[in-house]
């Protein structure tokens, strides 16, 4: 039921595709009726085209939040736990944020080859500050009432982290993983302009070039379908831990 | 006067009195200079000044977004497209004129090497080779693998944009890169070696492109742009030293080199019979590596208003 | 076992541009496995004195010394020192049962049947699965009691631990912390708004107004008392005197 | 003294950078030396070019935002009040947020022309999630305690919004605010890809069509320090609102 | 002023897989203006009775009807219901004063001086612009029960407000509460842990058990009280009875 509600506004975005292209109100070259984007799709899929794109930007994808998020989740914390550090790293940090990582392809091309490396860098540039920035923001706000039982009980730092700090600022963490994840995804297509020869930005990429919007809209509505996909079957899994938060909190996709 | 009263005349060129705005797409690299001396000295406004017509100079310079903004209609004249990229669009749909040439530079697409092992098209087997794929120099690739009768499998073409592809060349990651004009003088500085260049394998053409509805409606105009470009071909002939000095300021690089460039270019805009076989072979060439699908009439595509 | 002298502390507190002493020159002799309570009218300073003593706050001025086996020192490495603070503050991802045995949690793999016992004695045995948000606001204060007695510490602090207890839940938890006391001989100090419950538990009341001690009252009666003996009512009385003045 | 602190890392790479490129451990064609780039920049500041680039992106990159901020805020802020709606926005938002904006420039051509609307598109596109994801995430964590005061006192929506949502809920949205105007800044090379003819986006873009690294390095320390001076200044303004929370707390940039 | 009738009112609550009434099939009719208290072991369903009587609640079952000026309606609509939590639940990012006046920010542009009269009564008026942070739990405590004050409600619901205050402080606004009483003839419902305080300050008793109405006494005392009259030991002593039975 709730699936079907969420189905409403794709519906009648389709419609409208459908009526628009059917009575060509819009142009046909960019904009391919939904009937040619399904048989280019179909085929894609059928042909194994698609599955072969998909598999490697699941790699690319995974493996660039994963990196980007053992950088960031422990330098959230280490930063938020030890503040005075805080002021070395701020500039520096603030500086890259603000970098459009697509300005640094030839350098990343200078230092890091043509290879997977320098796709997962411009992933893990997309992704790592959403996961920085909510960890530490979550771990500066973790109840100081909290904190304080566990220093009166004598915790160490770490002990601290593990039995207060990480179940506090877990939602904090969880909605910059899931930030984070999103922008891995939209890195794609900057990544795969770096040499690539197969993954879902590449095709896309390529679709462009060879003046085939058909492709280019089967490759956008693939990632958008396996990114909410992967989305709720990751939330599915955090919901668990998350039983505690006050009921009904945890009800809803972006508890 | 003239257009004025075919406009009267014509109900298909009404809609050329009601044009108020045209856009065309300025691409300055790699030494387009008609194009900037165009721009630089307003002489297409200059033309149009009369009709109270805005001027504007969208910078596309990728040759797919230049098809998909002349197909969207939020540009009407695409000045200096590769030729590809026109088959490409028209093959997959887009109502496209190519009106006249652009250029012509077979001397200014390059294949670039840093390795003292390759000394010829031949020692590229088993090599990685970088560079933009569908294009002119992806064609001139292919063209010379074919002639030293090396199979395309036999050398890997790494797709990438040309600067990227340079910098994958300095980095070491490739062996060689497909470039012209700005990044090919990038390689040759950062110790490249020119292995050959696109003579007597490829035109490089570029072309100038409407929509054909475009043309439909505004014959006129289309007619006198193309007389205005040939002004500015005639000021660059007359003016020589002012246009190179214009090129380098606009491209950052110094008259010397814009000279030196400038001779490897013909900037005739007549279609030539040669023009018309270049973009056959260039079809066949988008055919052959299964980039184009549907073959297209090339005759078809030429829409020479005299 | 543990006992604490205090001398000379003072904590200053800031709030807008105004500076006031919650605490202003304190001396005060804890001794070992005594049972201390702290009176006074709300805001005097108490909790600010628990916190002081065990190092969540930074003090103004003066000097706190643990007493320990016989040696003075400044920190509390060797001794436990465990507070009851006055809000419950439990961790809400924890269970009941989970919370009072928080303290442990890095020392011990596993929940000590401790925290059965003390489930049991607290009477939550019967929400020991339940979360913080799902008991009532006087359960919740004896999660938090539970949770200081299983830290098990030296000298247990307790800022009002029956405050949202009802008389009976009360008077059984007051007879629990003397049986414990007495057979512990651990060091408590143990504010409270209750005078009769001070006087019931403590060997000493102090009285705070205003951040200063205004009396320290000896209680020698033996336990467990009667809280209608002529002799309690004297010190009762006495107490509630010492307040007004 | 914060402030140093904050440079030395800067400093450090700025060292590496004078080293190395004075040893030519690195290409200079691909990474100019420091002092040729600070030359370009001289030259680029002086002459006003640079000016006129960072002033079409400060506005493209704060109307961008503002726009975001109009959409992504009262959305979040609708959707966290009256939760039954959000499953019927949840799949298309989730959707909208894997696609690369990259992808869609086509469409945004078609859609909105090649003027600055598209450009526009394209940094809300970018900044709009964290906005919107952080305020909903903030609102939905509201704490109940503090709500239901409200909801005893009778308080209508916008009432319980005003006084207590908005406040309580006023960290998050800032952190949502800081990322998504991190975000507009590196949307700008993709939104200046479309057509543009000024702006730091085009200039490095151009730079790189032209093979000029110094400039492209130039842009990229003025996007970066651009960046980080409004973030700060923001930061500053917001910092007043947010004294009620526990003294440190706000001490730190990040905070 | 305004009365309620509660009828059959159960409110069932799950813990992990069981269920239970935290209230089961009470009735009991809360006379227009009147003053009543609800005692109760801790756990026994006070706070949930409160929650459910200001809607903040769903009932399982039953009614609440509520009496305003002789017709009876469901809901709250033409009269105020103000009630004062078990925690202060104060806005953090509010002074004290401005915490006071919270309830009232919608309607009016400025503070009222009622707020500093009840900062005044309450004794924090040196306390007025401090954050709740940096106050006492018992300042906490007071500025909760001004807020509600501040709110002026028809019927006023209470829970616990003296939980955390010393004795002083509290038999002030015991007095405070009983003047309000009398002068304004709001309906008061208390629940409080102390049953003397109870029978001090109210027309009715309520004893709850387990979520039941185990006995509803009525103190027929005048105003002011005298805690140590033999009639009011005589009604303490029969609460205290009550509630062990
Ligand atoms: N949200 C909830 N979910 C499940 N059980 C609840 C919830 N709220 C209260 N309860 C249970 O309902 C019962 C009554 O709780 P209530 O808060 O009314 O007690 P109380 O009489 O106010 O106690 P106290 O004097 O300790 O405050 C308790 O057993 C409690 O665990
Ligand atoms: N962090 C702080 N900043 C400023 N003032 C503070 C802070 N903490 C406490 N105070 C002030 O110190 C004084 C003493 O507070 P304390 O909490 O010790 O009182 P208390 O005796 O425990 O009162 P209660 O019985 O109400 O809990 C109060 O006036 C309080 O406002
Ligand atoms: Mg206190
Ligand atoms: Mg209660």
């Amino acid at each position: 039921m709730r699936f079907l509600k969420g189905l409403l506004i794709p519906f009648v975005v389709l419609a409208i595709w459908y009526t628009g292209s059917k009575s060509g109100i819009w142009n046909s070259f960019i904009l391919p009726s939904p009937v040619q984007t399904f048989e280019t799709g179909q085929y894609l899929i059928t042909s194994g085209i698609l599955l072969k794109h998909v598999l490697i930007s699941l790699y690319r994808v995974f493996a660039g939040f994963a990196l980007a998020f053992l950088l960031a989740f422990p330098l959230g914390i280490i930063l938020g736990m030890k503040r005075q550090l805080i002021d070395y790293f701020e500039l520096i940090i603030e500086f890259v944020r603000h970098v459009p990582p697509l300005a640094t392809v030839p350098m990343l091309i200078l230092w890091f080859g043509i290879g997977e490396i320098s796709k997962l860098v411009v992933i893990v540039l997309a992704s790592f500050f959403p996961i920085f920035l909510n960890t530490l923001d979550g771990v500066l706000r973790c109840d100081e009432h909290l904190l304080e039982v566990g220093e009166s009980f004598g915790f160490a730092a770490r002990d601290r982290f593990k039995y207060i700090i990480f179940p506090a600022t877990f939602p904090y963490i969880l909605m910059g993983m899931r930030l984070g994840l999103g922008y891995s995804w939209r890195a794609l297509i900057g990544a795969e302009i770096i040499a690539a020869t197969a993954g879902i930005g590449y095709m896309i990429l390529d679709a462009e070039l060879l003046s085939r919007p058909d492709i280019m809209i089967v490759g956008i509505l693939t990632i958008g379908i396996l990114g909410t996909l992967i989305d709720f079957v990751f939330f599915r899994i955090t919901n668990v831990f998350v039983i505690w938060k006050e009921g009904e909190k945890t009800q809803n996709g972006w508890g | 006067q003239k257009s004025s009263k075919t406009s009267d005349n014509n109900p298909a060129t009404d809609k050329s009195s009601k044009l108020s705005a045209i856009n065309i797409t300025y691409v300055k690299s790699p030494l387009n200079v008609p194009s900037i001396v165009e721009k630089q000295k307003g002489i297409v406004e200059k033309e149009f000044a009369k009709e109270g017509l805005q001027i504007n100079y969208p910078e596309i310079t990728s040759g797919a977004k230049q098809t998909e903004a002349l197909a969207a209609g939020s540009v009407d004249i695409c000045n200096a497209v590769g030729g590809t990229s026109c088959i490409l669009a028209a093959s997959n749909g887009v109502d496209l004129k190519i009106i006249s040439m652009y250029s012509r530079a077979p001397k200014a697409f390059m294949i670039i090497t840093k390795s003292p092992n390759i000394k010829t098209i031949a020692d590229l087997k088993g090599k990685k080779v970088a560079g933009p794929k569908g294009t002119v120099l992806h064609q001139m690739l292919l063209t010379a693998l074919v002639k030293n009768n090396i199979k395309p499998e036999d050398v890997e073409h790494v797709a990438m944009e040309q600067p990227a592809a340079v910098a994958a060349l300095i980095n070491g990651s490739v062996d060689a890169v497909l470039a012209a004009g700005g990044s090919a003088e990038q390689a040759i500085k950062a110790g490249g070696r020119v292995l050959i260049n696109g003579e007597g394998l490829v035109d490089g053409a570029s072309v100038v492109a409407v929509s054909g509805k475009f043309l439909k409606e505004h014959p006129d105009f289309v007619k006198r742009f193309k007389q205005v470009h040939l002004a500015s071909l005639q000021f660059i002939k007359d003016n020589p030293e002012e246009a190179y000095k214009m090129g380098a300021e606009q491209l950052g690089i110094t008259v010397d080199e814009v000279k030196r460039m400038y001779s490897w270019y013909d900037f005739d805009p007549t279609i030539k019979p040669s023009d018309i076989q270049e973009l056959k072979n260039t079809q066949d060439f988008l055919i052959n590596t299964k980039m184009q699908t549907k073959t297209i009439n090339i005759e078809d595509l030429i829409a020479e208003v005299k | 076992m543990a006992g604490v002298r205090i001398t000379g502390l003072s904590k200053r507190y800031v709030i807008g541009k105004e500076a006031f002493f919650a605490l202003e020159k304190m001396n005060l002799f804890i001794e070992d496995g005594s049972f201390t309570a702290i009176v006074g009218k709300s805001g005097c300073g108490k909790t600010t004195l628990l916190r002081l003593l065990c190092g969540l706050e930074e003090k103004t001025s003066g000097d706190i010394k643990f007493i320990n086996r016989g040696s003075e020192s400044n920190g509390s490495d060797e001794m436990r020192i465990g507070i009851m603070f006055q809000e419950p503050r439990l961790m809400p991802w924890l269970t009941i049962r989970e919370n009072i045995a928080f303290s442990l949690f890095p020392k011990q793999k596993e929940i000590k049947k401790d925290a059965d016992r003390h489930l049991q004695t607290l009477g939550l045995e019967l929400f020991k699965d339940a979360y913080p948000w799902q008991i009532s606001g006087g359960m919740a204060q004896r999660t938090a009691l539970g949770r200081a007695l299983y830290y098990d510490p030296d000298i247990i602090l307790m800022d009002e631990p029956f405050g949202a207890l009802d008389y009976f839940t009360r008077k059984k938890l007051q007879n629990e912390m003397v049986s414990l006391f007495l057979n512990q001989k651990k060091t408590f100090v143990f504010v409270t708004h209750d005078i009769e419950e001070a006087v019931y538990l403590s060997e000493k009341v102090i009285v705070l107004e205003a951040g200063r001690i205004v009396q320290e009252l000896p209680v020698e009666l033996p336990y467990p008392r009667k809280t209608n003996s002529p002799e309690f009512l004297n010190i009762t009385e006495g107490i509630y005197k010492a307040i007004i003045a």
